[in-house]
């Protein structure tokens, strides 16, 4: 559905319904006499209220609850939350469920990055409407991201019960860990999965992504010792350095009057990004060696930091990473001695950052005397990208405004898909009704 | 339609039979037979009912004109039986079309002069509502029966 | 006899996939099919999936897969258009068959709920209540839980290109339970488990998982949520910590929606967090 | 040293019985036994004597079972779990038959796993008694299970005697414990320090000779049966059994029932850890064509609305109807059935129902016993006939051989003949009469009234009623009421289906001979009294007059239009038809099928019927037969249930003591007595 009004002096780009993101999203630009006026990410998302949903509920029942936001990401939501209730209660969960988490993560790392690589993103870059298309010129391809995304499904299938909306993280740990024996079954799909994804680098440096160049701002968890996905502090490329728990204090939302969208910002307004290019760019050095090698490979370290189009890079990098890591926990796993630790809500605030698939998704619950809900704070990555996604359209738009109409709404869409936005992630801040155009 | 006097008929039909002796003399006054060819219509959905009728011989259907099917049969009357009840019960009009399905006789009742006598006479009233109320009962459990549309075919499933 | 839908490769129903109020899972779910997916996908004519497809329609289909709750006006209105355009609709999911975890505003103060989260909920236009697609138009079938399972959304797919009726029983959890040897957690004592009145479809999957089931695929037939409601509380829980156990993602679905108003509502209320 | 005989028991110690771990282990057998996971005593592989539940036991109460230390080394102080040998004799899940349909031509293939040798550690005496109980439902009556009696065959049963009921048990009052008496091949008792073995069976003998035990001192044998004598005195008898099975059948209207449903949940879970319960449905898995399909044997519950669903319907929609079906098969017609009962007393039932519902205090609510047997303890009817044997389960053999009632006739998995589509006519716009050509002697063998079994695959089997035999074929009327049936009306000519059949008892053409007949029978319902009425033609003589009175919706929906007007010529049959509605085209009678009755005189004392329509249709045809004063005995219907096997097996047809499928589907109201009509059954 692809709106087109010519007027003199004035282009206008309207895309009801952006296909092939999470969730019902729409763009607008609007260009007059070669001047950016609007440039508007809008999503028809019902909203949700989540915020409002979890007041009342035990932690354990957030768990739960929060992992709804996102289909595609319900484990990022987990992960925030039990950080945030541990670090309140002083829980010391035992390294190995903490190795279980990052477990945990990896698969749904690999699942999400899999899906938007191959299913998502890919067909733009080879004129493809949909996999099905992409599978008919080249089905090995098709299938290599399927058996990928698989393998990544079944980690979180093994620790969860099921690759969405996964059961068993617990505050204190998970209500069952799997047996040393459970988790080595995965070992053969996940050395195929290391080849695939090694593969997926390979095959997506082929690709030849549009001419456009801009600065950005990234944030991202950077870990001392890991590479940012449960823990570490908050930092950005101009220098930012904060404790995953103090989020708030560097950045604000606020609620912006064309959209349902709280837009978050740090205090200066300049937009920043999050996501598999924020990471690599602040935290190259703490990828997987093998990881690392293929990134070296290719020489697109630099591409992923200016050019958006090159997120595809980006997350097949960090689709190594998380399958290498995957396969070393796999091999050093020691089961724990217990499942979960004992662990008594208390009143106070519980406040966590985690790197969800899409980047830094940030979680503040007040809980009340009993060890309830009293109010809630989530903020998900693409609200927070979604100052940088409509600057980044300014930008790009005189590149592509002496081409056809039709090209040049489908570059822009392309643009926005290389975000990957998470539209029904950001449930409680989009839903921007496009203002009547005449 | 060909009418006549049979007055020795009542006796011999179901109807006649359960009445008592002094009380069906006197209705046979009021009784006439009449015959139809197949296809003739008796009676038709609306119109006054002037005779309660009994069946003789032959069959006859009763009929309602539904405007997207048509004329549809929804029960048909054999020998013995009765047809236009409405003639004795307010507001008198017939509820169906009554067809002859094949060549039918009919004994027919004056439908005012049999009110006239049932008025005046508790005990031929007694008799003849005792009579109509158990054929209308078992009509009645028929069409309850049909309504049930047992032998149709529950397709609620899509598959 | 005519009106079975029949998907093959020679005759290509049009299948549409979209979604309301919901969280995309059940329609990644499709995705996640993976081993078969490139294989039923040339069964169809996937002519609307937003989610993972360029290609766009707005009717008429063969068979419609619905995600997501009614919550706003617009989508009050789309719903009964769909359901003119296809003769099979099929809701997918805990937010299309009993309004989903959103669905809890449904008890509350609506207006207090947007004030809560938006600063300017004058710019927010939602319904004051989630509801299910059976709420608003005829649904010929569902898929339940939260999300779906892909096993028995591949029996649904499969049954539609065999063209025979899906195997999707309507009957308790308890049964997966038993048949794959797991030990039932309410008679153990590791926690109140739904279970027995929740309709089955997940393989039983969270007692497997050491913890009780919380009822995402929602009641079964012939749920007799009473009863287990008041056997919970036999042992000291107090009515609103029971009520909170069938304040999950199906509370909306009527079995448990009368249990939770028995029990005096569920724990968000919307003047306050307090739940009793 | 004295070594042990058979009929010397042997002393084991508890150090010993790793060596009996490995004996058994050298024999090639799996060993199942108790071991603690999931917070339950659990039946799993057992490799070590440490993998056993050394030291714990369990409290139960009804909907409640706690695990609890003992302090002791005693490694079968518990009594028994959630879990049942069936788990292993019967699997939930289990692969019968693989189809496959390439070009409108079925094959189908045996898919049965094997059942490699296994040991039981551990049994019960109560569990002995599911076993043989199990045996004689699934694998020595009529009809034979071969996956259960293949497993059953290479099981050896260790039993060790149960000396720590618990408080839900009630094995005394069943007569199937404590005491291990039948079925095993070695019975253990356990003393502080080890055990006391003693063989059962041949098999048992050659493995007590191989363990060379010493001979038990009398001191330990005294003290292993006291051990157990105690264990029966702290349960004493708490379900007084006489007279129970009369009782429960004659309280079928009890308002218990409905008080009962207030807290069933129905959630099925008494039935699957129930020892003797063997109600199963087919699962169909099939590719995304439908070309191959693996049809496989599931456990199934009386307690689902899905188990008595038929085409449009269901007989058991309410709770207290599926709670009557199971308490009353369990304690009442399975005797009828089976000549024992089908409860073992285990406790299983009450422990793991989530909310605590009693069997025992049920059972006295529901049918409580009259005063004078509440008062005389100890009059236990013998619950178990004593001529059901123990199975030598070592002697896989003896389980096919040992004699059994009646000549095993069926199997599953079944098997079918694959039979070709001879000629195709449509008789409705739903229903179509296919002729099948086959050379198969039981099909052509086939009654009147019988049915087979139509198998395609993908779809479930669907039985369907012959509706004509032939010299070298049959013919099967059928209605496209769900998707098998719809798959079965587009077959065509020179497809194949698998048959399996003819099933059931047909209708019983002697019992008219000299008599008057009348056919009454509405819809399909015509199908299956067609091959009667042939019967009846082909031998005029021998009856009276015949009478086919037949219903439908409407002139359109009639079968065989031009055969029953060929009838309805012949002057030694009269033929009534009657339609629910009709347009102005039809000349015939419009009204219910009990109004034809009214049509000429019925001798009904001299009279003999057979009725076959929709339930309703066949309760006021009764009536109106009754009425007419035609006896009970020569009214015959057919039933029509849900059916998975055909053969008895599955459980779904049961209506009282009879299997539809197997007993019927054609009953006298006689036999039937108050079922007939009743809500519910």
């Amino acid at each position: 559905m692809h709106g087109t009004h010519v007027t003199t002096g004035e282009q206008r780009f309207d895309v009801q319904g952006i296909t092939r993101v999470e969730g019902e999203g729409s763009l607008r630009l609007v260009v007059r006499d070669g001047q950016v006026i609007e440039s508007q990410l809008a999503i028809f998302e019902a909203p949700r209220y989540f915020e409002r949903l979890v007041v009342g509920r035990t932690p354990n029942e957030v768990l739960d609850i929060v992992a709804r936001i996102c289909g595609i990401c319900p484990v990022a939501y987990q992960m925030s939350a039990v950080h945030a209730f541990e670090d309140l209660g002083e829980v010391a969960i035992e390294p190995s469920v903490r190795t279980l988490r990052r477990l945990l993560y990896c698969g749904e790392w690999i699942e999400s990055h899999a899906l938007h690589v191959y299913l998502l993103h890919a067909p733009d870059f080879l004129g493809c409407a949909n996999a099905v298309e992409l599978a008919n010129l080249d089905r090995a391809a098709v299938e290599r991201g399927l058996a990928l995304k698989k393998a990544g499904n079944r980690i979180v299938a093994v620790l969860g019960g099921r690759p969405i909306h996964p059961v068993s993280v617990r505050v204190g740990g998970f209500s069952k860990v799997p047996t040393k024996r459970e988790l080595q079954a995965l070992r053969p799909d996940l050395d195929a999965a290391l080849d695939h994804a090694l593969a997926t680098v390979d095959w997506v440096a082929t690709f030849v992504a549009p001419d456009f160049e801009r600065e950005e701002r990234f944030v991202s968890l950077r870990h001392p010792t890991e590479y940012p996905m449960n823990d570490g502090r908050i930092v950005s490329s101009d220098g930012l350095d904060l404790a995953p728990t103090d989020w708030e204090t560097a950045f604000q939302e606020e609620q912006v009057p064309w959209s349902h969208a709280l837009q978050a910002h740090m205090g200066d307004r300049v937009p920043y990004l999050l996501g598999p290019a924020a990471r690599i760019t602040l935290a190259a050095d703490q990828l997987h060696p093998t990881a690392r090698a293929a990134l070296d490979r290719i020489g697109l370290a630099d591409a992923i930091r200016r050019n958006p189009y090159w997120s595809i890079a980006a997350r097949a990098v960090e689709l190594v990473h998380a399958v290498a890591e995957a396969l070393d926990i796999v091999d050093g796993y020691v089961p724990p001695e217990r499942a979960t630790e004992p662990w008594t809500p208390s009143a106070g605030t519980a406040s966590w950052a985690t790197e969800a698939p899409r980047g830094l998704l940030f979680h503040h619950y007040e809980l009340d005397e009993r060890g309830r809900i009293a109010s809630a704070r989530i903020v998900p990555p693409t609200s927070q990208n979604q100052a940088a996604i409509e600057a980044d359209m300014t930008s790009f738009a005189p590149s592509i405004l002496d081409e056809p109409h039709d090209v040049a709404t489908h570059r822009l869409e392309q643009l926005i898909r290389s975000y990957d936005p998470c539209i029904s992630c950001a449930t409680h801040f989009l839903d921007l009704t496009v203002e009547a155009s005449s | 339609m060909v009418s006549g006097s049979q007055s020795g008929a009542l006796r011999d039909t179901w109807f006649g039979a359960r009445l008592p002796e002094a009380e069906l003399g006197r209705l046979q006054a009021h009784a006439r037979s009449a015959s139809y060819e197949a296809g003739a219509e008796i009676l038709r959905e609306g119109d006054l009912t002037r005779d309660l009728g009994i069946v003789v011989q032959g069959r006859v259907a009763l009929r309602l004109r539904v405007p997207e099917r048509g004329m549809t049969t929804v029960l048909t009357v054999e020998a013995g039986e009765i047809i236009g009840w409405s003639a004795v019960v307010p507001p008198h009009r017939s509820t169906s079309t009554v067809i002859a399905v094949v060549p039918t006789d009919l004994m027919l009742l004056d439908g005012a002069a049999l009110r006239t006598e049932l008025d005046a006479d508790p005990v031929l009233a007694a008799a003849v509502y005792r009579s109509l109320l158990e054929a209308l009962a078992d009509r009645l459990t028929g069409t309850r029966m049909q309504l049930l549309d047992l032998f149709s075919q529950h397709r609620d499933e899509p598959w | 006899m005519t009106g079975a839908v029949r998907a093959t490769i020679a005759s290509r129903p049009r299948l549409g996939i979209m979604k309301f109020a919901s969280c995309d899972g059940c329609q990644l779910t499709i995705l996640d099919l993976e081993d078969h997916l490139l294989d039923l996908l040339v069964r169809f004519d996937l002519v609307e999936f937003a989610e993972a497809s360029s290609y766009r329609s707005s009717g008429p289909f063969d068979i419609v897969l619905v995600e997501g709750s009614i919550s706003t006006p617009e989508q009050a209105e789309e719903i009964v258009r769909i359901r003119r355009e296809t003769p099979l609709l099929v809701t997918i999911g805990a937010c299309a068959t009993a309004g989903g975890i959103q669905a809890l505003r449904n008890w509350a103060d609506h207006d207090a709920y947007r004030a809560a989260v938006y600063a300017h909920p004058e710019y927010v236009e939602s319904l004051a209540t989630s509801t299910p697609i059976s709420d608003h138009v005829a649904v010929d079938a569902e898929l339940r839980g939260c999300p779906i399972d892909p096993g028995q959304l591949l029996e649904l797919l499969t049954a539609l290109t065999v063209g025979r009726r899906p195997q999707l029983p309507d009957e308790s959890v308890c049964l997966e339970c038993k048949r794959r040897g797991t030990v039932c957690v309410l008679v153990t004592g590791n926690g109140p488990c739904l279970g027995p009145v929740t309709h089955t479809g997940c393989g039983a999957l969270c007692p497997a998982y050491a913890r009780g089931c919380y009822g995402c695929f929602g009641p079964r037939e012939a749920a007799n949520a009473p009863s287990l409601a008041r056997w919970f509380g036999r042992d000291g829980r107090s009515d609103a910590d029971t009520a909170r156990l069938f304040s999950g993602f199906t509370a909306y679905a009527p079995p448990f929606r009368s249990v939770i108003d028995s029990l005096g509502g569920p724990p968000i209320a919307s003047h306050s967090g307090e739940d009793a | 040293m004295v070594m042990t005989s058979a009929a010397v028991p042997g002393f084991l110690p508890r150090a010993g019985l790793d060596r009996l771990l490995d004996l058994l282990a050298a024999d090639g057998r799996r060993v199942i036994g108790p071991t603690v996971g999931q917070g339950a005593v659990v039946y799993d592989e057992i490799h070590h004597a440490s993998d056993l539940p050394a030291g714990w036991t369990a409290d139960q109460a009804p909907g409640s079972y706690r695990l609890r230390q003992t302090g002791t080394e005693r490694q079968f102080d518990y009594a028994v779990g959630p879990t049942s040998w069936k788990h292993e004799t019967f699997p939930p899940r289990v692969p019968l038959t693989i189809g496959r349909r390439v070009n409108g031509q079925v094959t189908f293939e045996d898919a049965l796993p094997a059942a490699p040798p296994v040991a039981f550690l551990g049994v019960r005496g109560c569990e002995i008694a599911a076993l043989l109980t199990q045996d004689a439902v699934l694998a020595r009556g009529i009809a034979v299970d071969r996956d259960y009696a293949a497993r059953r065959a290479a099981a050896l049963i260790i039993a060790v005697e149960c000396v720590t009921p618990a408080d839900t048990c009630f094995c005394t009052s069943m007569g199937t414990g404590p005491e291990v008496t039948t079925g095993f091949d070695l019975a253990m008792t356990e003393l502080d320090d080890g055990f006391v073995v003693r063989a059962g069976s041949p098999a048992g003998e050659r493995l007590l000779e191989r363990l060379e035990l010493t001979a038990a001192d009398p001191g330990r044998t005294t003290a292993a049966q006291d051990a157990v004598a105690a264990a029966r005195e702290r349960m004493g008898d708490p379900v007084p059994t006489a007279g129970l099975p009369a009782r429960l059948i004659a309280a079928a209207e009890s308002p218990q029932w409905a008080e009962i449903a207030e807290r069933c949940l129905a959630c099925a879970n008494c039935t699957l850890v129930c020892p003797t319960c063997f109600c199963t449905g087919v699962t169909q898995v099939s590719d995304l064509d439908g070309f191959e399909a693996t049809a496989e044997r599931t456990w199934d519950s009386c307690f689902t609305l899905g188990f008595s669903k038929v085409a449009g319907g269901n007989f058991r929609p309410r709770v207290q109807d599926r709670y009557r079906q199971w308490l009353t098969h369990k304690f009442a017609t399975w005797w009828d059935q089976f000549g024992m009962s089908g409860c073992v007393g285990c406790g299983r039932c009450i422990t793991w129902c989530p909310v605590g519902i009693d069997v025992r205090a049920e059972l006295m609510a529901v049918a409580p016993p009259p005063p004078a047997l509440k008062a005389a303890v100890g009059i236990i009817e013998p619950a178990r006939p004593t001529t059901v044997k123990s199975v030598p389960p070592a002697a896989s053999a003896a389980l096919l051989t040992a004699p059994i009632p009646l000549p095993a006739v069926e199997e599953l998995p079944p098997t079918y003949a694959r039979t070709f589509v001879a000629e195709r006519r449509r008789e409705t716009v739903d229903t179509v009469t296919l002729r099948f050509d086959t050379s198969d002697p039981d099909l052509l063998a086939g009654r009147p009234g019988q049915f087979v079994m139509a198998a395609l695959p993908a779809f479930s089997a669907a039985p369907i009623s012959v509706s004509r035999f032939h010299r070298d074929g049959l013919e099967l009327t059928i209605r496209a009421a769900g998707a098998a049936t719809r798959a079965l009306c587009e077959l065509r000519r020179g497809d194949s289906v698998g048959l399996r059949g003819p099933m059931g008892r047909g209708w019983p053409v002697d019992a008219a001979e000299g008599h008057d007949v009348v056919i009454v029978t509405g819809g399909i319902g015509l199908a299956p009294l067609r091959p009667l009425v042939d019967a009846l033609l082909a031998d005029r003589t021998r009856f009276r007059e015949i009478r086919l009175l037949y219903g439908a919706r409407s002139p359109a929906d009639r079968l065989y239009v031009e055969e029953l007007s060929e009838l309805a010529a012949r002057p030694d049959l009269d033929v009534g038809q009657i339609v629910d509605r009709a347009g102005p085209d039809w000349f015939g009678r419009v009204g219910v099928v009990t109004g034809l009755f009214d049509q000429g005189h019925l001798d009904g004392p001299n009279a003999v019927a057979y009725v076959c329509g929709p339930e309703r249709m066949m309760t006021a045809t009764v009536d109106v037969l009754r009425d007419r004063g035609v006896s009970d005995d020569r009214i015959f219907v057919t039933l029509e249930r849900h059916m998975e096997c055909g053969v008895g097996l599955c459980g779904h047809c049961q209506l009282g003591k009879s299997f539809v499928c197997r007993d019927g589907p054609v009953f006298s109201l006689a036999e039937m007595g108050p079922a007939f009509g009743r809500e519910g059954l």
